[in-house]
């Protein structure tokens, strides 16, 4: 790929001592009388300059839309960012993040990776303080209800709630672009439909054609990072059901498996045991629900590193 | 010019030294040179080593890889830099594979514009290769590296020292098996 | 003569210096004189030499010039802090900043505010140092500096004289005080112990070799036209012809280069290449050591413009619009803006360079302009 | 005079960084010189092991202060071929766009620091001056001034803002009249040319066999750039030539990295004019499969590679860096040996040192 070109010369100008003195010394002069009127330098505390919108500088949280969800946590890189459990008077026990700012590296993949858009970066730079403790901000310091603006791609998508679903599949027959397709749950007896987001075409026909209305439309954030998948484990689960119970988006629905009835000593039938069942299209692959688990039938590469830690924070705070 | 023995010589060091007749002739701004492809490559060194080179493949535009054992690393790569060209060595990379090392040499011919992806695996307890320092100089450091972070032995480097860590450090650090405080 | 633009009916300083002595004499023996009485065995010795003083004329002579170099010396350090400010003002500008801002009025006082600084800083020495020569150093160089204050008139009254009349000598003098830094640089060089500073005290002497001769012929050209070794003879030579620097055009641009490479500034500050030799020969030098030495360096920058202006631009020559003293500072500032001016434009050269632009550019242009000044003065020049 | 060694460094003027320059020096004339780094090591190839793709980004960033764009760039190729993922074309452009920006950037900081480096520390506020107009630009692309964190496997992290194009049009063609003016500072100044003329001279065949790339490499008269040679992202497309000066000495450095700028501007220019629309990014699986690959850039530097290892896992199995000035300085004593101490600023100086890569 190297082009042919003449290598180029070297000026091969005769250069006198004294004529080449005075040529710098001209461009010196030329600035002296520029900046004699104006020089370049911003006079800092007094002046300051605009900064583009898009700057990353402290973050701003609109406790609102957060689910506490933890994702920004694990996605740090210095892990400079911990869950603090709090007691909101309007939004009742909730979990949020907070940061380090002695650690933040400003790199703004905690706002990247945040599936609700609530975590921003604003333009504020002015950071300095008296300690170190005093750089670790607080969820409550950080909050800043309503701040933003839509960032990310968002496309009108078919949302699935499975806890109406009776498998009836008449939404993979509507469907133009056959991107639902319909799965046997392991163990049950229950279908249950699966879409393909990258070839649906936001038409609405699920939602239509479902009798039970377990289809909603909803504006769903197109992640660019692709989530993480929970690994289910069947034997090892015990039914409590604490994965269900920690989920923020209310995707893991507990469903019986027939079965798995057990006879009592009077003859009565015991109520069959449960399974948690993923609506995948609202997974954010957060990892709460691996973590929550304490009998290691659910797995997630994110918990695995991370859990430990986050305990460890929030308890701490 | 350079060493000038004495202050007189300060300002006729101001002549710039104009490449010489060979100098020029090498290179590849020559037109003359035909570039090898990678089929060449392929075959040519299939000629000369058969066997001993396997995993002989294009993996990808302008890339040609292959595996050897560690014996026949310096007769390879000795083949490589004078017959085929590659005269630059980009990178060589120390990986630890738990049950074996690998040592991976990313050869660059300026020439040709290829590059070679030599791998060699070397057991676990005996990481000993021969050294390419002596075929390219630039490969010195890189040698260094491997055995600063990994451990690798380069049989026949001029100067094989750490280069990052202290001379006494008597672990090391990228091996998969170390934890830190150990 | 009109000091600081006064008319104070003294003919010269030393006259006002005598009459300052006189009064503050005449002060203390009556503070003491008033006390004796009730404390003569304390104060009958003092009140004895006191006494001794008033009488002797060589005495009063000693305080007069006491009281002079004072005088001078104020002068020399509102100027080197003036200088230090034009620098910092200038250069800034050059190289599009603000400078120095707010101490002060422009920030004029931030030099004072740094001297402060440097004063709370701790002195250290080097464990391993040579102290005399490590402490002798700066003294050696501030008094060099300080002598040639005394020596150099900035104006017909203001110079150190002794009831009213010049040292006959004063140039000679002037630059073999002038001379005596590198050799202090050396020996502070050597004594720090490090090799960096050793590096740049043998810069500092391989420097003088190359710089030193040229400068005194380019100085022997002037003292030729002029027909004296005085600076006030040399100035009225100029004043009764032309300034030395139209006749002696190539002995004013050596003796420009030898000036800035006597004080060691860029381009040619090798001693403290800051970049190869971290600080140079001031490397281990801290507290107001260094503050003094840079202070020095200032003031030399100061007494080297005047040095210039007098021999070749006239001195205080010029219309009288303006006092003397104010032409003679009025060029020296000028000739510091250029030297400020050459320090933002140029890099630094090499030792080798600079040896041979001493030995093969300077020297043979100082022979040149020697020739020009003979042949002048044979022609009948004055 | 005796021999003696003098220590430059680890904190020295001369250095650009933390590392040591080991000088043995006959009066003031170098016998032997040996780099020896280590005092900046930061582990990189080991946090990398264990942190997840996605989170070597901004560390990446931090290989290097002047050229961050292209560490990350680099990191994010190696991890598409890995991945085996295709940019979209316009993140191409965008990326190309970026990093030419930052060789701007980049370059213009080595031109500061040569200066004072030489003893005209005017140079140094000239050019950084200059860098502002581009790291400006950078920050309202990227949100950051010196670790932009811009590049994502799969394509950037945004799009271009909406007045970037007039924005770095109007910059470009402004830097480029002011090119002019540093040509005047340091070109036409005979002390600037005694200073670097004939001093370190690297010979063509010693650079390439000592592994030095880059504008180093092509002050030497090779006309070697990985751009034009095994190109990467959308080079191919554009329009430029690889700038290449015969002599091999630290004026001719100076000289391929000014013309490197211009070349920059062109680069840039054309960017604008081919850019396609579409989208720029896609999304990158989180897993890697189990092999290995590598990408190879044309830094600021010289030839900078990551070689990555994935074992099927969201973190890297080994990930190792190649970097230019490590490579370089190992060759300190070729490049010293024989001129004066006061040269080794102006040699060390011109070969652009960058401490941050160099000791990872």
């Amino acid at each position: 790929m190297a082009s042919e070109t003449p290598v180029p010369e070297r000026p091969e100008k005769k250069l006198s001592l004294t004529g080449y003195v005075v040529k710098p010394m001209l461009v010196t002069l030329k600035q002296a009388i520029r900046s004699a009127v104006r020089p370049n330098t911003v006079l800092y505390p007094y002046e300051k300059l605009e900064l583009p919108p898009s700057y990353r500088g402290l973050h701003a949280l609109d406790f609102k839309k957060c689910i506490g969800c933890a994702l920004c946590v694990k996605v740090c890189p210095n892990e400079c960012m911990f869950m603090k459990k709090l007691d909101d008077p309007e939004l009742g026990k909730i979990e949020r993040p907070g940061i380090d700012y002695a650690r933040c590296l400003f790199c703004g993949l905690c706002t990247e990776v945040c599936p609700r858009e609530c975590l921003f970066m604003t333009s504020d730079f002015e950071l300095a303080d008296y300690s170190r403790e005093s750089l670790r901000y607080d969820p409550e310091d950080i909050r800043h209800d309503g701040y933003g603006e839509e960032r990310f791609n968002r496309k009108l998508l078919p949302l699935h709630d499975f806890t109406k679903c009776t498998g009836h599949a008449k939404c993979a027959e509507v469907c133009p672009t056959q991107c639902i397709t319909i799965a046997q749950v392991e163990r049950t007896s229950r279908l249950k439909p699966e879409v393909d987001f990258d070839n649906c075409i936001s038409c609405g026909k699920c939602v239509e054609a479902c009798p039970e209305s377990a289809w909603k439309m909803d504006q769903v954030i197109l992640e660019t990072l692709e989530t993480d998948r929970p690994f289910f484990y069947l034997p090892k689960c015990t039914s409590c059901a604490a994965c269900a119970r920690v989920c923020p988006t209310e995707c893991i629905a507990m469903t019986e498996m027939p079965g798995t009835e057990k006879r009592r000593p009077d003859g009565t039938m015991t109520k069959p045991k449960k399974r948690p069942v993923w609506d995948m299209d609202k997974c954010v692959g957060c990892a709460l629900c691996a973590e929550a688990c304490k009998f290691d039938s659910l797995w997630m590469e994110a918990a695995k590193l991370y859990s430990e830690r986050i305990r460890e924070e929030s308890v701490t705070v | 010019m350079p060493g000038g023995d004495g202050e007189a010589q300060g300002l006729s060091l101001a002549v710039p030294p104009q490449p010489s007749a060979a100098q020029a002739k090498r290179g590849h701004e020559s037109p003359s040179q035909e570039r090898l492809t990678e089929q060449e490559v392929l075959r040519k060194l299939a000629e000369q080593f058969g066997p001993r080179l396997t995993d002989l493949a294009i993996s990808g535009r302008r890339e040609v890889s292959a595996r050897t054992e560690r014996e026949h690393v310096f007769a390879v790569c000795k083949a490589l830099m004078e017959q085929l060209g590659f005269d630059h060595c980009s990178l060589i990379s120390a990986v630890d594979y738990k049950t074996h090392f690998e040592c991976v040499y990313h050869l660059h011919s300026t020439i040709h514009q290829l590059i070679f992806v030599l791998k060699t695996p070397l057991p676990h307890d005996d990481p000993i290769v021969d050294s390419v320092t002596p075929l390219w100089q630039g490969a010195n450091w890189h040698e260094c590296e491997a055995y600063d972070m990994m451990g690798f032995v380069f049989r026949g480097h001029p100067n094989l020292k750490r280069v990052y860590l202290p001379p006494d450090t008597d672990f090391f650090p990228l091996r998969k098996d170390y934890r830190f405080g150990q | 003569m009109a000091l600081f633009g006064i008319d104070t009916g003294w003919s010269s300083l030393y006259d006002f210096s005598e009459g300052v002595a006189k009064w503050i004499i005449g002060i203390l023996s009556w503070i003491v004189g008033g006390l004796g009485d009730n404390l003569p065995w304390v104060f009958g010795d003092f009140l004895h030499w006191s006494d001794g003083i008033i009488r002797s004329d060589l005495h009063l002579a000693l305080v007069a010039i006491t009281v002079e170099s004072v005088v001078l010396l104020l002068i020399a350090t509102a100027n080197l802090l003036t200088f230090i400010w034009i620098e910092r003002k200038l250069l800034a500008r050059m190289m599009d900043r603000r400078g120095p801002m707010y101490v002060g009025a422009l920030g004029y006082l931030q030099q004072i505010a740094d001297g402060l600084k440097l004063f709370l800083k701790e002195y250290i020495v080097p464990e391993k140092a040579d102290r005399l020569g490590f402490d002798a150093a700066p003294v050696v160089l501030s008094a060099a500096a300080f002598f040639i204050i005394g020596v150099v008139p900035i104006a017909p009254g203001l110079g150190l004289t002794y009831q009213g009349s010049y040292a006959s000598a004063t140039v000679l003098l002037a630059f073999a005080a002038f001379a005596v830094p590198p050799f202090a640089v050396l020996i502070a060089g050597w004594s720090a112990n490090n090799k960096y500073t050793l590096i740049g005290g043998m810069r500092a002497a391989a420097l003088m070799m190359s710089y030193e001769i040229p400068m005194l012929l380019a100085v022997a050209s002037v003292v030729v036209l002029a027909g004296g070794f005085d600076f006030v003879t040399i100035v009225e030579a100029q004043q009764a012809s032309i300034w030395f620097a139209a006749p002696l055009f190539i002995g004013f641009v050596v003796f420009l280069i030898c000036i800035v490479a006597e004080l060691e500034r860029i381009p040619f500050d090798l001693p403290e290449a800051e970049a190869e030799l971290v600080e140079g020969w001031t490397t281990e030098y801290s507290g107001m050591r260094f503050g003094m030495i840079m202070a020095i360096d200032y003031l030399r920058g100061y007494i080297g413009c005047l040095l210039a202006t007098l021999l070749f631009l006239g001195g205080w020559d010029g219309p009288a619009i303006l006092p003397d003293w104010g032409w003679t500072l009025l060029k020296a500032y000028f000739l510091w803006v250029v030297f400020v001016w050459m320090r933002a434009s140029l890099p630094r050269v090499r030792t080798d360079q600079i040896l041979h632009i001493g030995w093969k550019r300077l020297l043979p242009l100082a022979m040149l302009n020697l020739l020009v000044a003979v042949v002048l003065v044979s022609l009948g020049w004055v | 005079m005796a021999e003696m060694v003098i220590n430059m460094g680890p904190q020295h003027p001369m250095g650009h960084g933390l590392w040591n320059l080991k000088v043995r020096v006959d009066g003031e004339t170098i016998v032997w010189a040996e780099a020896e780094l280590g005092y900046l090591h930061r582990g990189y190839e080991k946090i990398m092991e264990n942190k997840q793709y996605v989170m070597n980004i901004p560390l990446a960033d931090r290989l290097c202060y002047a050229a961050a764009m292209s560490w990350s760039h680099v990191y994010c190729l190696a991890c598409e071929h890995l991945f085996g993922i295709a940019v979209p074309p316009r993140a191409q452009y965008i990326r190309v766009i970026a990093l030419e920006i930052q060789r701007i950037a980049s370059h213009l900081m080595w031109l500061g620091a040569y200066g004072p480096d030489l003893g005209a520390l005017t140079g140094f506020l000239y050019a950084m001056r200059e860098r502002e107009l581009f790291l400006d630009l950078l920050e309202s692309l990227t949100g950051s001034r010196l670790t932009y964190t811009y590049t994502r496997i799969g394509g950037l992290a945004n799009d271009l803002p909406p007045d970037f194009e007039r924005e770095a049009l109007k910059a470009v063609a402004y830097f480029e009249k002011k090119l002019n003016d540093y040509e005047r500072f340091f070109d036409g100044s005979k002390i600037f040319r005694m200073r670097t003329e004939g001093v370190g001279i690297l010979r063509k065949e010693e650079a390439i066999a000592a592994g030095i790339t880059g504008p180093n490499l092509r002050g030497s008269g090779a006309n070697l750039d990985i751009r034009k040679d095994l190109p990467y992202e959308a080079y191919e497309e554009l329009d430029f030539e690889p700038a290449v000066e015969t002599a091999g000495d630290c004026y001719a450095r100076y000289r391929v990295r000014i013309k490197e700028m211009r070349e920059s501007c062109r680069l840039i220019r054309d960017a604008f004019k081919k850019i396609p629309a579409g989208d720029y990014r896609v999304r990158s699986p989180r897993r890697a499969p189990k092999r290995d690959a590598y990408g190879r850039v044309e830094d600021p530097r010289g030839e900078a590679m990551i070689y990555v290892v994935g074992d099927g896992s969201d973190q890297p199995y080994r990930v190792k860096i190649r970097s230019p000035m490590f490579i370089t300085m190992s060759n300190c004593g070729m490049l010293l040996k024989g001129y004066k101490v006061a040269d080794v600023p102006a040699i060390m100086g011109s070969i652009d040192v960058c401490m941050g890569e160099a000791d990872k």
